[in-house]
């Protein structure tokens, strides 16, 4: 089982409940820096649940929430961006 | 006091006013009444016949089998007669049914109702009006003599039932329909006899 | 005699004790011979006489009007639909619903004769289709039938008591008969006191939400919401059966019949009486429940011959044959298309059960 | 204001106390469950909850009353514009919304729909058009293109046998009285880039759901449809059946705003 919380390191944090997730990847294509993928491992489901994976070639997650929006699974419980 | 009438005629002649006057008539007496029409899906021309029970006790049954007193308006609802009671009454529009002696264990009247209201011209609503339109009323003062109601309140009782059923626009017909209530009646009295029912 | 008396046809009668009983709002079909239902309600509709009546809608069918019905009743209001034998065909997939559900509503059925378009005389012959549960699923509905003008004013009120108190749909199956009989009766005092509706879809509150579902996807809670509504079944047969009876003390022969050939069996009873021959009437009031506790009453005074009169083919004579369960000789007398059998035909049939 | 590791940060988008924690039966990729996530924020925005009563319909959104945190009557397949008129005549205070299918309003329903469109009923129609019967297993849908392979058009739908593809939103924007009829394209839409896809639709959807609340609150019928995917039942990967919904449906129901007599003030 695995549960679900994963944030980019400066800019933006996204929460994720794998165990929500059905891995049909439409947050991962969506996602205009590719910042998100799905995992090798299994949740209780038996889906390959999303995680947060900074590639560091596109650009930060800017926490533009498309991955929230696109969700069919409201898998994506939280976007949130850094303090100013 | 109890009494089972048919009421038949063809669409357009008013005969489900009748049997309604009638048995409200009766109800504002204060006796228990039951009217049940014909019913279908023609208005006009149609074979209309009605039932009326009144009665001073519960009505067991509103569906008439056997009437005392039998109100025919036109020459097809004389089919009805043999349902009538031996010594029964039967009240013909005689305008319009011209053989209506064939039974003579019942008293027959015939009441000529469509000549009798197109004579109460000066009573219409406006001039010109065709006043046979009150036919029905006509024989509804004939079925309330025939029925012995005591006479002394009877015009204030059946302008009080007209005044229940004709309102608005209607309420201009209430004068000739009164007058034909008076003559329907009248022209009972001067008949003679009538069976007891 | 009280003489607050009105003179009124079944029908509208039946639209006046609905509006007494505080009816909230009404979906309908016109249909012949209940068309006068909807007439009369739409002529009170927002004029003031009755605050309580909020909603009147002439529906595109039967089938949207009594899933209107299943809408306004999911709210707690007293609602009502009104229609004859077609309407009342197409309305049972929302009263399967409402029964399934758990809603409170009134369907009016003003009985028409014959299957198909028949014709619009009365008929007793939906009997089966009220009782038994006319849709799918084997729901059951409480069904009153009135024989009187006085009693289509007065059912209204007394069906909506019984479908709040239990959440079940309730049928008042009228025939075509009454629905145009015009009697003197007098509108009932009727309790104004409101129902339990804490149940009802208005919005959830906190962690109170209401979900009114039928669906049960799982195996054992289908089985379970089944066996609900059977118990709940059970007590209201336990609860609320009614039955008049008419002369049925020393009786041989017992009459049973409702609606209009109630009235009929009354004056033939009377008259065989008049004669000195034993025969009473037992009138079911409750179609469902049926009236078995009468029936065992009668039993146990030693009535063992039952002749059915119906406006149909006979079918609450098997309803009869099973309360009876082989301890009387039960007969039956039906007639249809919209004819209604004479007094005589009633008065020989019982008369040759006497033994 | 939440903190992860020593870090500080604000909420944007956060769970929604208008959904429950049930995970849904939708299959994965299923524009139904995007749909519900978008209902739940706009009920929430919105501050509707308490008011707010879902009629669930017959087919896949059956079950929304089990993710909605809400209210909910169920209605007969098909008759849910009818259940919906029902309470709200009842209790003009209340919210009152369904998630119909294809088959639901277009089909068995198409009577019910029309006639609530055509009085104008204050209501918030969302029509969800993958054009086949999802929860039945596949079958024909009014809105099935002409050609597609589906358990009951098994050579493809026959213009001859079985007539075009109904266009709802034509249909009930053809009435005088609704206020609202727009069509949202909802799935994510393939770029020329074979990586990436669009995610408008769901961004969209968003405006014109809380927007079909809002025309509600002032009295008007609003109608959403989204074409959306079933990816099951037209047998393809999720991803395929995106960019065949691109290809094949778009330029069949396309996007746009029918009638708006309120305007996108939200937006």
């Amino acid at each position: 089982m695995m549960t679900g919380q994963t944030a980019t390191p400066d800019r933006a944090l996204v929460r994720i409940d794998t165990e929500h997730c059905k891995g049909c990847d439409l947050c991962v294509v969506a996602c205009p820096h590719r910042n998100l993928r799905l995992s090798s491992g299994y949740n209780r489901s038996g889906y390959h649940p999303v995680e947060f994976h900074y590639r560091g070639d596109r650009g930060e997650c800017t926490a533009c929430g498309l991955c929230y929006w696109v969700c069919p699974d409201y898998a994506i419980t939280e976007v949130a961006k850094l303090r100013p | 006091m109890k009494a089972e009438v048919i009421v038949a005629g063809h669409g357009g002649q008013g005969v489900l006013e009748l049997a309604n006057w009638l048995a409200y008539f009766h109800l504002r007496r204060g006796r228990h009444v039951a009217y049940t029409p014909s019913y279908g899906p023609e208005t006009r021309g149609g074979k209309v016949k009605c039932y009326v029970v009144v009665s001073d006790e519960t009505i067991d049954s509103p569906i008439v089998e056997a009437p005392d007193l039998l109100i025919v308006m036109n020459t097809p609802s004389m089919d009805y007669l043999p349902l009538l009671k031996p010594g029964g009454n039967l009240l013909v529009n005689s305008s319009l049914v011209k053989d209506a002696r064939r039974r003579t264990d019942v008293a027959v009247t015939e009441i000529p109702a469509v000549e009798i209201a197109a004579g109460l011209r000066e009573f219409g609503p406006t001039q010109g009006t065709d006043t046979s339109i009150a036919a029905n009323s006509v024989m509804l003062g004939a079925a309330l003599a025939a029925t012995h109601e005591a006479p002394e309140h009877l015009p204030e009782e059946v302008e009080e039932v007209f005044r229940h059923f004709l309102t608005g626009r209607k309420t201009a017909f209430i004068p000739l329909n009164l007058h034909a209530v008076e003559a329907g009646a009248a022209f009972v009295a001067r008949a003679g006899v009538l069976a007891a029912t | 005699m009280s003489d607050d008396r009105e003179f009124l046809k079944g029908n509208e009668a039946l639209a006046y004790g609905a509006l007494h009983a505080g009816l909230n709002a009404f979906y309908g079909y016109p249909i012949t011979p209940s068309s006068e239902i909807p007439e009369t309600l739409a002529t009170e509709f927002g004029q003031g006489n009755f605050p309580e009546f909020r909603s009147f809608l002439q529906a595109a069918s039967e089938l949207e009007a009594i899933n209107m019905v299943n809408g306004s009743a999911a709210t707690g209001a007293k609602t009502m639909t009104a229609t004859s034998g077609p309407g009342f065909s197409l309305k049972q997939e929302g009263i399967s619903y409402a029964a399934g559900i758990g809603l409170p509503i009134l369907v009016v059925n003003v009985n028409r004769a014959g299957p198909g378009l028949g014709n619009l005389g009365p008929e007793q012959s939906d009997y089966f289709q009220a009782t038994r549960g006319g849709g799918h699923g084997g729901y059951r509905a409480i069904v009153l039938a009135p024989d009187s003008v006085q009693e289509m004013a007065a059912f209204p009120s007394l069906g909506f008591s019984l479908a709040f108190r239990y959440r079940t749909p309730v049928v008042i199956l009228a025939d075509a008969f009454l629905g145009q009989l015009k009697e003197d009766l007098v509108f009932p005092q009727v309790s104004t006191s409101s129902f339990d509706t804490s149940w009802a879809a208005t919005g959830a509150r906190g962690d109170q939400r209401h979900v009114l579902a039928s669906l049960h996807l799982e195996l054992d809670d289908q089985s379970l919401a089944t066996h609900k509504l059977h118990a709940k079944y059970a007590e209201i047969a336990r609860q609320e059966q009614r039955y008049e009876e008419l002369e049925s003390d020393g009786a041989q022969v017992v009459i049973v019949a409702y609606g209009i050939c109630a009235r009929l069996a009354r004056r033939a009873v009377r008259s065989l009486r008049a004669r000195s021959v034993p025969v009473g009437l037992f009138r079911p009031i409750t179609l469902s429940p049926f009236p078995n506790q009468g029936i065992e009453k009668l039993i146990g005074q030693g009535v063992r011959n039952f002749l059915v009169v119906e406006l149909n083919m006979g079918q609450m004579v098997q309803d009869v044959r099973l309360a009876v369960n082989g301890r009387a000789q039960v007969s039956s007398l039906g007639q249809v298309g919209g004819l209604i059998p004479g007094t005589e035909e009633l008065v020989r049939a019982a008369e040759a059960m006497v033994g | 204001m939440i903190e992860n590791e020593g870090t500080l940060y604000e909420t944007k988008l956060g769970p929604l106390p208008t959904l429950t924690s049930k995970p849904t039966h939708y299959c994965a990729g299923c524009e139904h469950g995007t749909l519900t996530h978008l209902i739940a924020s706009a009920l929430q925005d919105l501050g509707v909850r308490e008011r707010a009563v879902l009629v669930n319909s017959v087919g896949c959104s059956v079950l929304a009353p089990d993710y909605l945190n809400v209210d909910a009557v169920e209605a007969p397949h098909g008759r849910a514009p009818a259940v919906m008129a029902g309470i709200k005549r009842a209790r003009p205070d209340l919210l009152v919304f369904s998630i119909q299918g294809d088959g639901d309003a277009a089909s068995i329903g198409l009577l019910e729909l029309m006639y609530a469109a055509n009085r104008g009923d204050p209501m918030t129609i969302f029509l969800v058009n993958n054009a086949t019967y999802g929860m039945t297993g596949g079958q024909m849908a009014p809105t099935t293109p002409i050609g597609m392979v589906t358990t009951t058009t098994p050579r493809g739908r026959d213009l001859a046998l079985t007539g075009p593809p109904i266009d709802a939103s034509k249909l009930v924007a053809s009435f005088e009285r609704p206020a609202y009829v727009r069509r949202v394209f909802l799935p994510v839409t393939p770029t020329p880039s074979t990586e990436f896809f669009n995610a408008r639709g769901a961004l969209e959807g968003a405006l014109a759901v809380r927007h079909a609340f809002e025309v509600q609150e002032r009295g008007g019928f609003a109608f959403v449809e989204f074409v959306s995917t079933c990816s099951v039942n037209w047998k393809m990967s999720v991803l395929d059946s995106k960019r065949y919904a691109a290809r094949v449906l778009a330029p069949l129901f396309p996007e746009g705003v029918l009638r708006d007599r309120f305007l996108l003030e939200s937006a």
